[in-house]
Parts: structure tokens; sequence; C-alpha cells
């Protein structure tokens, strides 16, 4: 759900920037009345604990060699409630931002909005709606389940918004909307069996973490996980047989959401076979061109002609850039073998 | 507590290294704005950008290869939003280029477009991440405004996303040594719930013993640290640098490109 | 029959360019009780991972005959049971009867078949009682045991365990020995704790830096002061 | 002088209801090197903690004459330096050097001083030239002399430690005990090895189920065959 640099405009990068900052900024002033010392170091390490609990993969039903993992913005915002949780999902953002290099230093505002702030709020939000009243096993089961579902494609949603906001959009902004929508579904859904199974875990062996969120004792039922996954399979359904119909082109970004972290020992190993693949469905659709959408989203067909004009000067442009940066290169290598000598 | 090689050319010492944290990091954002703010057909003048952060790889001694193979690792989302442009944009257009003449479509011209962008703002990020020590970078966060809170919170996640990684990929181990064979998607929910409460109970035991740690050296709720940072003359002819570099091209060498 | 393990010029690299393991060439008998002796950092642990086909290097390695690919991975597993350093990380079900019916129910035994393996190996590592507990509940001594009974129930022929003797006091410890001596498998024992593997083991292989040292009696490695001096170790105190 | 501690009639019990230290009696001579010895869950960690003020019993436990209440808390935390078992634990900061000032900086020093202490810490142990690494790309042993370098720039007057010795091997152990030997401070450590125990103490106090068993000079303690095996332990062993 990483939101690239190159899907943003500057403005817009810079708005949505300044809004997560003013949102940040004002959690933390909340918050630092009520985070006592203890708790400083339970935050990061839960910042932590998210990133590891990404590595922790399982098999999903539907579709063979695929694996779900889980975000946890959800489950830390019903633990300890949606201000941390907004902290500290912000700064496992701003780290994967910046040391793992997961979308870009300009869309770092959008994420935290994305994947932080809005999930955090709106999950916890639903939860504790659903979860009103008199506790009942079923009850928490629905409000994790929406809770997560919501979150995710609210955040889901945000992301073509931002796009076509900043008006790069290459892709028709409905087919971007509903893909996203569609694949995030899917994922939400799971994520949210995944969150009341963690409750349910921790209640078993730590009732002291949940008491606050989980009031009453909330069990694996099948007849509960099979409620909630024939509902949502309903949903889920009529959502890729309108995608699957309407938009072929969305299964490619059911691709890119897959986790784009760096690769540790090969758990997600399965990338090129992902590429293939779309590449595939690339050469299968591009034999169905359809003009119509595109013309009104893009105006730079002036710039084509410059382009084309100017061939001399940009091939000058790229050797010469080229020539640069070799002879940079050259000049580092030989300056380093020097001091080596005399070293 | 090994996936240092992500960042382990921090740990150096170069005169790149050694400029101040704030400064660079400034310098990279403005870049990187800078070159996302390029026209969306114009791939020859991102080339002119990318001599900038290649140079401060190289001078820093960052190995090529090392940045290239960790662009690619990221590359994947941004590769597919690049494929999908062809697909949408078959205008056709031809592209003069030196002594080539090629007849593609718009949609080709933008995935260049965005592969190109992607890989200098790339270069730039990954530039200031390995010529910066993470700890350096978040003190001159700080001092840019960054809330106390938030830079305690990446300094504790730094410092423990690697202790859990490992702990999460101990217990990925155990469980594939007795996993042989798939089980029903309720099962392998509840497994997967299992290992993630696991690691959810263990992370917030260890958090105590942080806790009493931090105590135990007479912490009271007030975050002191010692900032070593400060701005020399280097750094601001390193500025200096930069903002020629990027006015320079952004100014004389764009409008001849384009 | 087959030797339990056979290394043939295996060699290793972490990601970040560590070399943890150069060349290692190892056979080891079914039925061997061994131990993996080295410093810190020598590469035991590294090793023991190879053998259970966690970590792919450059190099040959066989279980009980079998070489590990990609293909053969889950029936080596059934074969060879790999216990890891932590027990915290081998334990990872809501209650202990949970985590070791675990293996057996991955093997694709009835429900019947795999409560009486339970019961079993429970029994054996002394925690029959216990199997309801929470295994966070547990003291470091039968965390220990629980995790080798997490493996037995799988009944490997081949059991691998990474310093087993951690943070044991010594009668835990020596009942550990015990245990271990009174398994019919094949023991490979990853330890830096000298008097730990003496009581243990009739087989050793001295690994540093990622080499294999010396290999052979155990007692005739352990007793060679000069060796184990050389690479941070220490000759085992006479028991009698 | 004040003995360094006193601790009396002191019972504490787990919020879960587990009685871990019942009716404790004990007094520290400062200058000592004194190791608690038992078998796991005897008690030793717990009772370190209650030194450092971290779990409040009934009793009296008074630290370099200062009796143990809210007020002065702080003052007490820097005469006594408390080193969990895990490094990990004990280094949380980024960097090295921030972990090794941290203590200081609490105290109020400034910069300069600070400076000064850490560099001292970290020459103590060895570590002088590691200040900026990371901890995660520090080795076993490295981690553990760094988490001690992290109480003794705070220049405590005691020092207690929670299993130092777990898994060094024993070239490793062997600095750490001349790392220790060397230090001036008050010394209290828990460990279950015995070896390590006899080749750095001069006092012990053994404990088990809770409750002080033994105390007085470590040799005595740790020669009584029939006392050490009535609780777990065993005779170190002789080295020359
Ligand atoms: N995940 C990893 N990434 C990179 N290097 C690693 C990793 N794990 C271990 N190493 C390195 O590989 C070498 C061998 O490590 P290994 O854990 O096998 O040693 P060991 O003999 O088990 O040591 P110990 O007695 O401390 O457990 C060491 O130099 C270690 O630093
Ligand atoms: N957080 C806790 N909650 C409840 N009981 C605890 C807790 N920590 C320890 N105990 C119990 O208190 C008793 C003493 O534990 P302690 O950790 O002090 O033992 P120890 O002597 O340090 O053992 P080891 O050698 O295993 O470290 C044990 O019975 C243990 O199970
Ligand atoms: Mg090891
Ligand atoms: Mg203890």
């Amino acid at each position: 759900m990483h939101m690239a640099n190159e899907l943003l405009s500057v403005p817009v990068a810079a708005g949505s920037a300044a809004i997560a900052a003013a949102g940040l900024g004002f959690i933390c002033r909340k918050v630092r009345q009520i985070i006592t010392a203890e708790k400083l170091a339970l935050m990061g390490i839960l910042g932590a604990f998210v990133f590891a609990a990404q590595m922790v993969n399982f098999q999903l039903p539907a579709m063979p060699g695929t694996s779900g993992h889980m975000v946890g913005a959800v489950l830390l915002a019903i633990i300890l409630g949606p201000h941390m949780g907004a902290i500290v999902i912000s700064s496992v953002v701003i780290i994967q931002c910046l040391i793992f290099q997961d979308g870009g230093l300009l869309a770092l505002g959008c994420n935290i909005i994305n994947i932080a702030l809005v999930p955090s709020y709106l999950g916890y939000f639903l939860y504790r709606t659903v979860t009103a009243g008199p506790f009942n096993s079923l009850r928490a089961y629905v409000g994790a389940v929406l809770a997560c579902v919501i979150a995710m494609q609210g955040s889901a949603a945000l992301v073509p918004v931002q796009a076509a906001l900043s008006g790069v959009l290459a892709v028709p902004f409905t087919t971007f909307l509903i893909t996203m929508l569609g694949v995030h579904l899917l994922v939400g859904l799971v994520e949210g069996l995944i969150t009341v199974a963690v409750l349910g875990y921790l209640q078993q062996v730590r009732p002291d973490i949940v008491v606050n969120s989980l009031p009453g004792k909330v069990r694996l039922s099948k007849k509960a996980v099979l409620a909630t996954l024939v509902i949502f399979t309903i949903v889920i359904g009529a959502g890729i047989s309108l995608l699957a119909s309407d938009k072929p082109d969305g299964l490619e970004w059911s691709y890119a959401e897959r986790p784009d972290q760096p690769d540790f020992e090969g758990i997600i190993s399965n990338d090129s076979p992902t590429i293939a693949a779309a590449d595939k469905l690339q050469a299968r659709y591009s034999l169905l061109p359809d003009y119509s959408l595109r013309s009104s989203v893009i105006g730079d067909t002036a710039e084509n002609h410059v382009e084309a004009s100017a061939g001399w000067t940009s091939f000058a442009g790229v050797v010469g850039s080229a020539a640069t940066m070799v002879l940079i290169w050259l000049i580092a290598r030989v300056l380093r073998k020097k001091e080596r000598l005399q070293a | 507590m090994h996936h240092a090689h992500i960042d382990k050319f921090a740990y150096q010492d170069s005169p790149v290294h050694r400029l101040d944290s704030r400064v660079k990091f400034i310098v990279v954002l403005v870049f990187t704005a800078l070159v996302i703010s390029l026209p969306r057909t114009s791939v020859s003048i991102l080339a002119c950008y990318a001599v900038g952060p290649f140079a401060i790889l190289v001078l820093a001694g960052i190995p090529l290869r090392f940045v290239f193979k960790h662009i690619l690792l990221v590359s994947p989302f941004v590769l597919i939003l690049a494929l999908s442009c062809p697909l949408y944009d078959k205008t056709p257009v031809s592209v003069a280029f030196g002594p080539f003449l090629w007849n593609t479509s718009v949609g080709w011209m933008r995935c260049f477009t965005i592969l190109g962008k992607f890989t200098v703002t790339m270069l730039a990020l990954i530039a200031l991440i390995s010529t910066t020590r993470f700890n350096d970078l978040l003190t001159g966060l700080q001092r840019l405004g960054l809330p106390r809170l938030l830079v305690i919170q990446l300094g504790f996640l730094y410092r423990y996303i690697f202790v859990l990684i490992d702990r999460a990929h101990r217990i990925l181990r155990a469980r594939a040594g007795r996993r042989l064979r798939r089980l029903k998607f309720r099962a392998e929910l509840q497994i997967a719930a299992s290992m993630l409460g696991s690691l959810f109970i263990r992370s917030i035991d260890a958090a105590e013993h942080i806790n009493i740690a931090m105590q135990a050296r007479g912490f009271d709720g007030n975050w002191r640290t010692l900032s070593k940072l400060q701005i020399r003359r280097c750094d601001l002819f390193f500025l200096l640098a930069a903002v020629v570099f990027m006015l320079g091209i952004y100014f004389f060498v764009k409008p001849i490109l384009l | 029959m087959p030797k339990a393990i056979e290394i043939e010029n295996f060699t290793y690299k972490y990601p970040d360019g560590t070399s943890a393991l150069s060349d290692i060439t190892l056979s080891i008998e079914a039925g061997a009780r061994l131990v993996l002796i080295g410093p810190n950092g020598a590469g035991k642990s590294t090793l023991l991972l190879a053998m259970a086909g966690f970590v792919k290097g450059t190099g040959k390695v066989l279980v009980d005959g079998l070489e590990i690919n990609r293909g053969n991975l889950k029936k080596i597993r059934s074969r060879l049971g790999c216990c890891l350093e932590n027990p915290d990380d081998q334990l990872f079900m809501p209650t202990l009867f949970d985590d070791v019916a675990f293996g057996p129910l991955n093997m694709g035994l009835e429900a019947e078949q795999v409560k009486a393996r339970v019961a079993e190996a429970l029994q054996t590592v002394g925690l029959a009682e216990l199997g309801d507990k929470a295994p966070h509940h547990l003291s470091a001594g039968q965390k220990r045991a629980a995790a080798i009974a997490t493996i037995i129930s799988m009944s490997p022929k081949i059991i691998t365990l990474d310093e087993p003797d951690g943070s044991l006091d010594p009668r835990n410890r020596d009942n550990l020995v015990k245990l271990l001596k009174d398994l019919p498998q094949t023991l490979i024992i990853a330890t830096c704790n000298m008097n730990f593997a003496a009581a243990l083991a009739d087989r050793a292989v001295l690994l540093d830096k990622g080499r294999i040292i010396a290999g052979g009696d155990a007692k005739e490695i352990m007793s060679d002061s000069k060796l184990m001096a050389e690479h941070g170790l220490e000759v085992p105190h006479k028991t009698e």
C-alpha cells in the first residue's frame, strides 16, 4: 500500500506532509500527558514487533502460492488505543522509508496518513463501536474484521485519490480505485481474521494485556469464522467479478501489493514469477487498445513533439552525463588506489 | 542481529560521511522534489540529475553493486507501475535520440521516465542513508522539528527491528522444521496467530526489561542525549555545491534538453 | 545403513558477506552422539541450520542418505528434527500440548495417534503432567525439555540441538544429560560448555572460524589441552 | 563505613501469587565480591531486582546505608548499578556511545564530564574504539562488556550483574572474569555456573526456593559437596 514518489506531484506531497506533520504533532502533544516513561520502551518495541510481524506469513486458502501477512495497525490501535497506535505505526512508516527505502521521501506524508493515521483511528473507532455494549464473541469477531476491512479500504482509497489530485495517473481513476479497493478487501479480511485470532491467543496466555479491549472470552469458533467468511465472500465475490469482467488490468495492482520489503533470506521469494505473470497479463491485454478514456487525463502530448525535435541535445545530455559519471568513478578509483598504496 | 548490511556503509568514514546530517537531509529532500516535478516525458534530463547522487556515492566509497542491488530489491512496485503505463497510453510518438529514431508510444516514454525518476531519487536516498549514521540522522531530524516522542520511537525502532526480525525468523524456522504439509486455512490462521501472539508477548516482556534497564540508569522521563551535530564550513560548502548543481541543471540544462 | 549426515565441501556466506562456513566436509554415523564444539561465532549454529536445510550454500549435504534439495525438504525434516537455541522460539502455541502435537499433526497422523505421541513425548522428557500449561509459564529447565519434546513427538531419526545447556543449573543440566543419553536417536549437539559436552558425547567435531579443526573421538579431542586452548575452549574437568 | 547492602526480613510475592523471596536477611560488606548462587527459579534475579528497588515487598532494604523508598530511589540508583541478564535489553540506544552516556546524562552531569566518563568506561571494558557502533553490530562477548560499561560509566559503588556468563565461550568467560576482578566496586553477581562463581568471588550466598540457605566465604560454601548437591548445584572444579 506504500505510495510511491512517482505517483505524486510536489504540491500534493507537500500538502500531505503538512497534514501528516500537523496530525502527528498534535497527537504527540496530546499523548505526552498520558504517556508515562514506562510506555516509551513499550511503544518502540511494538513498532519493531509490527516489522517482525510482517515476516510471519501463512498460506491463503483461495490462492495457492500466495501468502498473507499482517500489517498490525488495527491490532495495535485496539490494544494500545488509537493515539499510541498511530504514533507507533507512523514511526514504522518513517523507518521503512528511511532505512528500507520503501516508498519515497516525498511520499512520506501520504504514507503516514494512509498507513498510520487513517487505519488507527478508523479501525479503533469501528472496533469500539461494534463491540460496545454487552460482550459476545461474535461481536468481537465482526468488530475486528470490520475494523480491518474498512480501515484498509479507507487507506486503499486514499492512494488513487492522492494520485489523481497530483494529476499523474496514467491509469483511469476508477480502474485504479476499484482495483485498490478490491485487492484490499481481501487483504483486510485476512488481516481482520488474524487480528481476532491474535487477540484470542493473547487472551488465552496474557489476559492482562487485553482486558480493556476484550472484556469477555473470545473463541475461535467455527461458526463465527464461517459466518464472517460467508458474509465477506459474498462481498468479495461481487467485487472480484466486477473487477475481472470490467477492468482486467486491475489484477496488476494486486501484484503491486505484494510486500515490497527487502527480502530477508528469501522468505518472500516469489517476486520473479509475480513479475513474469504481470508481464504475461500485460501482453494479453495490450491487444485491446482503449484510447477514449485517457486523452482527458493526460495533457502532455505537446511535449512529445518537443522531445522529438530535441533529439540531439537529449543525446548529448545523456552521453555527457554518462561520461561524467564514468569519469568520476575512474578518478575515485585511482585516488583510492593511491591511498591504499600509501597506507 | 546481522541485518546490518542494510546500512553497513553508514559506519564508514569519508568526507561525505562527516557532513552534517541536517544539510544532507534537506538537500536530498529538495533534490527529490525537483526530480519528481520534472515533466513526464523527458528521460535525458534525468541522466543529468543522476550525476549528483552518483558523485556523492562514489566519493563516499559506497560500492555501486550494493547500490544497484538495493534499488532492484525495492523496485517491484514501481516496476509494475511503470510497466502499466504503456498499456494505457498508446498515442504513437517518434523519439529522436541522437542518431537513433524510435517509433514508440507516450506510454513507453512515461514508463522510462518513471523508472528514471525512481532510480535517481533512490540514488539520492541511498546516498543519504548509507553515508549518515542513523543516530545522526535522528538527531538532525529532531533539530529540524521532528517531535521528541517520535525521535525516541525511531531510536528504539531502529535498535530493535533487527532483534525482533531475527526472532521472527527463528520462530518461522521452528515452524518450518515441523510443518511438513499444508494445513487447512483455519489451522494455518491459528498457527500464524499463535506465532504473532507469542512474538507480541515476548516483545512486551522485552519492553519491561528495557524499562527496568532505563530506570536503573536514572531515567526519569526526560530524554537526554548528547548531540554532536554542528554545522561546519564544509557543510556550507556542500550546501552551496548542491544548490549550484541543482539550480544549474534546472535553469540552464533543463530548457535545452526539453 | 546410510550415514546419518554427510556433508561435502559445504561453504556458506551470510547475505551480508560474513563467511560462516568454509569447505566443511563431515560425515556422521547413524546412532552417534556427537557434539559440535567451538568458540562463539565459530559457525556451530549455522552448521546445524545447514543440516536441516535452512541455509543453502554450495556443496552437498546428505541427511540419512537423501541429498537436501527443494523436493525432499519435507521428507528430510521428518527425519531430522532441529531444536533451536532458544526454547522460546520453539514453543509458540498456546499450550504445551498444542506445541508438542504440532509436528505429528503436520505429518498427517490421526487424532488418536497424535495424542499417543504427545503423551509419550511428554512422558519421555518428564512433563507428563504439564500438557495444559502455557509454555511461557514453564521454568527454564522445563522449557528446554518441552522444546525437545516437540521434536521427539515427530520421532525423527536424527535430532539436532543448539546449546541445550544454556542457562540451566547443574541439576537441570544433569537431568538433560540423562534424558539425552537415553534417547535412541542420532544426536548432534552444538555447545561451548565442555563439561556438558564431555558428559554426553562419544564423538566430537571442533569448529573454529567456519572450518573444521578436528573431528573424532570425543575424549581424545577434548583432552588435548593445547588444541582446546588454541581455540578458546577448555579441557573438561574430570568427573568420577 | 556503611554496609553495601542490608536486607532485613524481606519477602516478596509476584502478582500472580508465586512466592519468590521469603524472609531474606542479608548483609553485604562494602568492597565484597559476592556471588548469589542457586538453582533455576531460586529467586536470584528477583533478589537483585529488590536491591535496586524494582520489586517492592515487605521488609527493609538498605543500599549503602540508605533505605529504599520513593524519595531516594534516584539517589540509590546512582549508587547501585544493576545490569540485566540479556545485554540486548541493556543496550537500547542506537549507538554504544549513547548507551554508555545514558546514565551519566540522567545524573545531570555536564557534557564534558559525560564524555570523559564514557571514554573511561569504554576503556575499562576494552571497547574504546567502538563507541560509534550500533549495538547490533557487536558480538556476544562485546555486548556483554558493553552492558557492563553502561553501568560503570555511572561509577556506582555497587554493581549487580545477572548471569553475566550466559552463552559465553570459555575464553570470553575468562576475559569477563578478568574484567570483573579488576573493578574496584562492590560486585554482586547471580549465576548458576559454579566454576565462574569460584573464579570470581570471595563471598557467596546460596539461595533456594526464595530462602537463604547459606552465606559466607565463597570457597567454604562451594566446596561443601553435600550442600551443593542438595540444592541442585555442583562443586566447582579445581583450577590451578
Ligand atoms: N544472520 C546472520 N547474518 C550474518 N552473519 C551471521 C548471522 N548469524 C551468524 N552470523 C555470523 O556467522 C558466524 C557464525 O555464527 P554462528 O551463529 O553459527 O556461530 P556459533 O558457533 O553458533 O556461535 P555461538 O557460540 O555464539 O552461538 C559468526 O561470525 C556470526 O557473527
Ligand atoms: N514475572 C514473574 N511473574 C511471576 N512469577 C515469576 C516472575 N518472574 C519470576 N517468577 C518466579 O519467581 C521465582 C524466582 O524467579 P527468579 O527469576 O528470581 O529465579 P532465578 O533464581 O533468577 O532463576 P534462573 O536461574 O532461572 O534465572 C520462580 O519461581 C519464577 O518462576
Ligand atoms: Mg550458536
Ligand atoms: Mg535469573
